[in-house]
Formats: C-alpha cells, structure tokens, sequence
C-alpha cells in the first residue's frame, strides 16, 4: 500500500487551502472548462497572453485537494513561459502523474505530485486543470478527464 | 455464530485486506457483492449446461432453456408479478427505463404531453425521458424534494395533471436513500390517467417489492444490486401494456416469421428480447433471487435499520460532518460531506483505511444543485455490513480530518 | 498429447455425458462453449474485484475499471481497430446491429435512401433493419444467393446504387457458413458512399478479422460466439462516425454532466454505454480473447477446414444425405437435411445419441425460403472439435435414417 | 434416458409417414394457422362443424413426425366430437404430453404419445395441432406455441 503522505505533501495540502491563482485573469485572452465526472468538479482556467508568452493564468471552481493544489502551482509555474513550453511541461507532468516519466525536468515545484503515481484514480485530479489550461490555449472550450 | 457472521462468510469477496487493512465495503448502493450461491449457479452455468436456449432440440438447450425461463419465474415470484410472461431481461435498470422511454412512452407522445419526474432521480430516470421529449416535444416537469430529502409531495401533486401521461420516479434514492411511498404515487398517477415507471435500482434487496400490492405499470430493476450478476436486470411491464407495446430492437427469439415483406412479432416477453440474452446472467440473478428470500426481507429490513441509525449516530458525533437528505423514511445509504475536505480526498484517505465508500454526484447531479453541492460521500449499508464496519468508517473519517480537515 | 486434445481438456462442459452417451457438441454456431480460463477470469472478478466501474475512488473499483478497459484493449487489438475508443461494449451482435440503426441510421434516413442486406442474413441482421426502414421510409433492398450458398455478386452490385445509403451483411453465414469477401463489399459500398455494417457473429474466433484491412464503418460480434460469456459482445465503430452520432440509451456514464435544461454526452465510447455495463462479461471476453490470440487463428483455420472438408465427407457419403449451401469459401458450418426425416426429428434422433446439432430455420427463415426448405440440420465445428465427432455425426444421422427414413 | 422407440412408436411414425387427413375441410367453418418457431413448422388446420360437432378436421403444412402423427390422429379423434368435448380432450392430452396427466381418460389413440413427456422440448411439437384447432373453434386465427 502506497502511503498517503506522499499525496498530501504538505505543499500541496497548502496550496489547496490557500490557492494563490484564484480568479479570472484579467484581461482575460482565452478560456477554457474543465470537468472530472468523477469529483463532480468543474473547473475555469483563464490565461491572460502576450506574444504567446503566459503573463497570468487564473482558475475557478471546486475541487479536490489534489486538483487544487495543481491548478494553483500550475498557474505558478506557467507564468512567463511560452505556450510551446508550456505544452512541454504538461506532457512531463503528465508521465511523472501516470508514472511514466520522473520530475528530473520539471520545474521544481511541480515534483510535489510524484505521489499521485501510487494514486491512479488521482491521475485525473492532478492534471484536470493542465488539460484544460492546453485546451485553453488551443482554443478548444470544454475538456474533460474522463 | 451471528447471522451476520454467517452472511458475511458467504461473500468471498468480503474476506480481504486493502494493504494492511480489513476490507470495509460500504459501496453496495453501486454494486452489491455477491453471494457464493450466485458465483457458483454462473460458473456450473458455463460448466455443464451451456448452449443456447429457445431453439434448441439437444439437451444441453434444453437444460439452459429450463434454467433461464425458471430465473424468470423466480423473480416474477419475488416481485409478486402476476405471471412470469410480465418480467423481461434487460441488462440493468438503466436499459429498462430506456426500453419503456422508446418503445412504451416516444410512441405515444407529443408535445403538450408531460412527463414527471423528481428531483431526487438517477440520470438512468432523467437522460432516457430529456430524450424522449427532444424526440417527440413533451415536457419534462420536476418534483421537488424537502430539505430532509423526502419527496415534496405537494409538489408531485401539484405537478401531476391531465396533461401528464407518465410519471417515473425512484423507489430508492441511491443518492441519499429516500424511500418513495410508491403505492400513493401510483395511485395518484392512475387517477390523472399516467403511466407510473418506478426504478427500483435501489429497492429490490433491500426492502419487499410487491408488484400487486403497489399496482405499478413499470418497475426496473438491476441484478447486481440485487446480489446478482452484474448485466442482467428486470424490466416489469403491466402484461395488456406489453402486449400493445412495439418491440424496441429486432433480431432473433423476438419474432415468430420473418420475410423481407412482413415480419411477425413474438410472444410477450420474447418480443423484447431480441437476441441471445445474458443467459448465466439471468441464471446468477436466479440464484440470487433464491438468497434473497432464504434470508428474508424481514431481517433485511431490521439490519440495514439498525445499521442505518447506527452509523448516523456514528458520524454526527464527529465535529465536522454534517448529513445529507437523511429522511425518515430511508433506505440503508448515509450521504454526507466533511467540513474542509473535499469528497474525493475523503474517498482516497477511507479507501487507504480499507473502506469502500463512493464520492462525487452519485449520477444524480440535479439533486446535488438542489443541495448546493456538487458531490458527496456516501456510505451505502448491505445485510453483510456490521456495526464493526461502521466504526472503521467512523474512524476513517476522522483521520481524513485529521489528515486534511 | 495432440493440440486437439489439449483444447478439448480446457473446455470443461465437453467433458460430459447425455444419458449413456459422450458429449458431441457440435452447435458452437450457436454458442462456443467456455475454456477454463473464461470461467476463471468471471469467478475471480466476483471473488475478488466485484464494484462498479469509472466513477470510484476505492481500491476494488480502481481494479474493476482497469480490468473493464484491458478488456475493451484486448478486443481492440484482436479485431485491429486503431484504437480502442472504437470498441464500444454492447450485449451482443443483435444489440450491436439496433445501435446502429437507431443511432446512426434512424436520424439520417428518409423515403427514398435504401439499406442494402443479403438474402442469407440472420435475422439480427433484417429486423433492425425493417424496423428502421418503417420509422422512417426508407427501403430495403436484398441481394441474392447463389444455389451453392455463396453470394451473387453481380445481384449485390446491381442492387448497389447512388440511393443506397447503408450496407449490411454477414461476414459468414450463420446459416450455411459461407464466407463472404467483405473487403471487397465494404469497398463496393465506399464507392457509391454507402456505409457498410459487418454482422461479424461467426467469423471473430474462427477467422481472422482486421478492421484496418477490411476498411467498414461497423463491425457487430457476440462475446458467447467466441469463447466469452453471454451478455457481452462489440459494436466496433469508426472513430469518427461514432463521435457524429447522438446516443441511443440514455442513463448513467454516459453523460459529463445533467441539468434538467440540458444533457452533455460524454466521449466515446462511453456515450454508447449508458448504465451499469456487463462488467464481468467484459473481463470474460478479455479472457477470451486472449485465449483465442494464444491458440492462434492459423492453427484455429487449419483444423475448422480440415474438420469441414472430413464432416462434409462422412454425411455425403450417407445416403439421403443433402447438403445445402456448401459453398467454396467455407466457415465450419454444415446444413444438410435428411430423405423421409423431419430435422427436428434428426435433432432429437442425434441429442439421443450424444450429438448436439441445431435444427430449425437458424434464424435464418428467408434463406431457408431461397432453398425452398423449412428448415434443417446444421452441425456447426469449432476448434475443440475432432475426426471423431463427426464420426459419431454420420453414425447418429444413419441411426435417424434407420429409425424413420 | 428415456427411450426413444417410446418417442417414435409405430403408430407415430405411420401417422407420420401416411396422414389420412391432410387436406383441407370442405365446406370449411372455421380455419386456425400454427406456428412452431422451434421446427420452422408451419400448420393449417380447417374445420367443418355442423350444430357444435366437428364433422371433418383437417390439416395442411409441413411438420416433423411428432407434429403431423399428432394432427392426424387429433383429426381421427375428434371427427364426432362437440367442440365443449375437444377441448376437453385437448386438455387431458396436454396436460398427458406435459408430464401432469394419465391418458386414462383419453381416447386410446391418443396414448401413444405418452413417450412425448419424456422429451419436454417435443411437447410443442405434439400439442401445435391441437393449439390450432382450439384457436379456429375460438375464432382465433393464429397461434404459437412459443
Ligand atoms: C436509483 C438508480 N436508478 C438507476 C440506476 C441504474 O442502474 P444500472 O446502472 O444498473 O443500469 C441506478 C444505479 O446506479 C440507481 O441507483
Ligand atoms: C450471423 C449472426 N448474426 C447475428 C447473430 C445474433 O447474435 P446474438 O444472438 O448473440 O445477438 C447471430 C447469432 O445467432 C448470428 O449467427
């Protein structure tokens, strides 16, 4: 059995307490919905661009503990980067949640969610608001993980 | 040894460890575990009788032909239907309330007509009628629910009109556990002239459902709510409503002559039976049905009820949890949330205490709006459940608390 | 040992007696029987994984997910569809066929398209397809068989036009066994832009099937024809074309989300499996599947052939033997009817004998029209089968001939 | 296992090889259709009733041995009898055939088909004639015996 203090890191318990990335991104440049039938969470991702550089990215709804604390440093560590990047980042992210890859590359922050990997009905928790951040960009509005 | 005791042995699944610890299930509002009875009629199904049935000369046909029409019987026995003929195989509720919603119900309706429902449904009782009225114009009309998650009765009368031709409602809520008083509601629909549809998903196996006494037109049902397999389920129909009725899907043992010119429908049930059923299913449900009634609604009702306000008890002493929709009336399903911690994280800390609960909107979205929220947890309580388990859920939540809260 | 035998020990139901007489089943058109690993794989999701499916946190409902979709993964790669969104879980080739004529064909229908079937199609493979023809006035059109059971061709092309707007056709005949070319229908079809539906019931486990290569729209299979449960089967749909389409049943799964102003499907494929899904039939055909990719489809042909060439051997040699429809092309199926002696009478004859072969129309009753017979014998082969199985065949068949020929 | 000589006495296959009463009733006063979806048998039995007694029965269609024996020796059995008395005959033979009854009181032709309870998947097949012919006394046009 996986331990479970290895999900609710304390970063993590943190950021989902107090999410620094809530709201709307103002001005707001794209928008995307997100939805995890299986939490009933929905989930708002607005991004503000700039030369398709990230200059803000915001979220809104109710989530689990997992897919909050990923939204907000997510959105931490999506500013300033290009969409490009930030499509790199989630595909890393990606294969450290489903346990395909390791956080070597990541930014430093995000390696909080190597627990979730023990945790495959998580998986989608974690990385609700990332599909939803690239759907965004896409210009595709409504994602869901399911 | 407890009857409990005794049951709990019969349900292999019952006897395992999550890592390190006792397997709790409190999910049987989404499926029961089933009883070695059931496991064993499917696995000597496949052993020694299987073929086909209906069409068959040889003995293994006729052996398998035998065994599903007598599953029939079974629960038409169960449900006091008045013959065999007025049960039909499906695989779950949810294709039972479909088959009444497109073969029943879209043939018959258009706009003005109005279908009730209430706000405590299953999308298995909501999806199947928004369809029928996208495709024939009706109307969709909604019943409320109190705060304390019974049914609003003057709401339901208030809605029911000459204009509505069908009513379908739960008989159990797997949301939060309601029990309908079905008989009055069908009544009510008779008078008005609709057609009551009641989706007892939650009911069968759990309390008595008797077809006479509550004079229903359609009751649905799912198997593996029931202790059966899972696939199978029973739609009952009013025998004279099915024998009107078209068929809903064409192939084999529903018609009785076919040519590309005309084709000839067969008998009721088999008209709606189009092609090889689940066969070991229906067989598993047998069985099932046989458990059920060995063991008896009567000490059904008194555990589930003892277990219920047990487990009530249990979690409103905790600081922190507030209970949802628990009405007097109601079935053995504890709904409720956990100050600061989201139902999902409450899941995952139960499950890694061993205990099974279900998190989220439970597939019933419209009465979670009603609550203002948007998911919850819910213990669902079975005859093998004991006051042991409920103190694990008890403890389990509070670690979640302590962990998150 | 022989491979033969191998097989035949996994099969635990041929290892039997009807009266004083050893088993001969030679029915598997109408059902396979199960190997061991099958029944296994069902016994041990009830013992050990039984929950319900995608909607839950705990333990036992993460394996059951998991088992659920390997086992549409299997299928998948079995039928090599390009991915396995395209598998969408049905209860079997007959539900499969009604998905797509109420899905897909009823809302782009209208007086003047035509549906395009064979004359030797079964009737899962007619009545959807009258039945649909009826809601919406388009017609139906039926292409001939030759006297040797194959398909005319030329009648299939003639009847093939700008106005045809569906095609559907047996991959072999449950009838007569023949084998159709469906590559080469499905890309007749393409050209004039028809959709193709492939009835696929007796060609998965006995032929290989590759729907990259035979390039259809649908393809319909039933588990319980292919060594898997009853109650399960696969509707394999182009990608594309399913996510076109509107759901048929509504219910559980198959919706993101339900308000009662308005319904969001889910993603394909589960959009199309609306409610609880056989999930220990899904497992069982996963299991199935890999038992048939274990034995091998080249290993599976040779020894069907092999076995149809010596069983259509052993009954020509009988006098008052016919056999109908042995075309070249050949599934391990043989229709015959006996001089003087009704089938049904030849049926109950060999049952007595130990044989278990089918007699009546099969389903079939237009096919049987085109031969100008009511109905007749058919001994359907399938791996576990053996030399002396049809041996006993012809010596059951002369013992019928000899009681009332 | 029961025996099959007791299934295909040579009454049955006589009957069933040489039916005296194929054809069809002329005058006809009423006329039933029966349907064995198991043979793929159809059967067409007319009736000439003269005051409620049956003065000729007969039938037409293709059947097994069990089925036509059984119509052939229903029509020597009821030519004479009231329609109230080939129902009751109908019922003693069915419940004869089904395993509940004796052939005591039946005719003594009918006691051949005594072997039938043996063989529950023939009952159909023994009893689709007489179906019929309670059909068209009922003004009933077509029966089943599925
Ligand atoms: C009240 C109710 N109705 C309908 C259903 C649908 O049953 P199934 O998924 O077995 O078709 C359920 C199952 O969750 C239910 O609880
Ligand atoms: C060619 C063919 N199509 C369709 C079917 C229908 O399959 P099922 O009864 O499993 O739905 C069968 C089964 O008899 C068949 O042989």
């Amino acid at each position: 059995m996986s331990d479970l203090r290895e999900l609710y890191l304390e970063m993590v318990t943190d950021h989902a307490k107090n999410p620094r990335h809530r709201g709307k991104a103002n001005p707001c440049d794209c928008i995307g919905t997100g939805n995890n039938p299986l939490c009933g969470d929905k989930i708002v991702v607005t991004v503000q661009l700039q030369n398709r550089i990230i200059e803000s990215v915001k979220f809104d709804g109710e989530g689990c503990a997992i897919s909050t604390a990923s939204a907000d440093l997510m959105a931490e560590v999506l500013i300033g980067k290009s969409v490009e990047e930030a499509k790199k980042i989630f595909k890393m992210f990606h294969e450290l949640v489903a346990g395909e890859g390791t956080s070597d590359n990541l930014p430093n922050k995000l390696a909080v969610f190597s627990g979730v990997r023990e945790f495959p009905m998580r998986v989608k928790c974690a990385t609700l608001a990332w599909h939803t951040v690239i759907a965004a960009l896409d210009g595709v509005e409504d994602v869901t993980t399911e | 040894m407890s009857n409990t005791q005794i049951i709990a042995d019969s349900f292999p699944a019952l006897h395992q460890t999550i890592g390190d610890k006792r397997l709790v299930y409190l999910d049987s509002a989404a499926t029961t575990q089933k009883p070695q009875c059931v496991i064993d009629a499917i696995t000597s199904y496949y052993e020694h009788d299987n073929a086909n049935i209906h069409r068959g000369v040889h003995t293994l046909s006729m052996r398998a032909t035998t065994a599903y029409e007598n599953a029939r019987q079974s629960v038409a026995n169960l449900l006091q239907a008045s013959r065999k003929e007025e049960i039909i195989f499906v695989r779950g509720a949810t294709e039972a309330i479909n088959l009444v919603a497109q073969a029943f119900a879209r043939p018959i309706l258009s706009v003005g007509d109005e279908i009730l429902i209430t706000e405590m449904e299953h999308h298995s009782n909501i999806v199947p009628w928004q369809l029928v009225c996208e495709q024939t114009g009706a109307s969709l009309k909604v019943a409320k629910v109190n705060d304390d998650g019974s049914l609003n009765i003057d709401s339901f009368k208030e809605l029911l009109t000459e204009d509505t031709t069908i009513v379908a409602f739960a008989h159990v809520s797997n949301a939060i556990g309601t029990i309908n008083p079905i008989r009055e509601m069908c009544a009510l629909a008779r008078e008005v002239g609709a057609i009551s549809v009641v989706d007892g998903a939650q009911a069968v196996g759990h309390i008595p459902v008797s077809m006479s006494d509550v004079d229903c037109d359609f009751y649905a049902t799912s198997g593996h709510k029931m202790f059966g397999p899972t696939g199978i389920g029973c739609l009952y129909g009013k025998h004279a409503l099915l024998e009107e009725m078209e068929p809903w899907q064409g192939g084999g043992d529903m018609i009785l002559s076919v040519s590309f010119e005309e084709t000839t429908w067969n008998n009721v049930p088999f008209k709606f039976e189009a092609g090889t059923p689940n066969i070991a299913g229906a067989i598993g449900l047998g069985a099932a049905v046989k458990w059920i009634e060995s063991f008896g609604y009567d000490t059904m009702i008194q555990q589930e009820q003892e277990l219920l306000a047990y487990g009530r008890d249990v979690l409103r002493s905790i600081e922190g949890v507030t209970l949802i929709g628990a009405s007097e009336h109601n079935a053995g399903v504890i709904a409720f949330t956990v100050a600061g911690v989201h139902p999902h994280d409450v899941g995952t800390i139960l499950d890694h205490e061993g205990v099974a609960i279900r998190t989220g909107n439970h597939c019933a979205e419209p009465l979670m709006r009603r609550f203002n929220l948007s998911a919850t947890c819910r213990a669902s309580i079975c005859v093998y459940n004991t006051r042991k388990d409920l103190d694990h859920l008890g403890s389990a939540v509070q670690e979640a608390i302590r962990m998150l809260g």
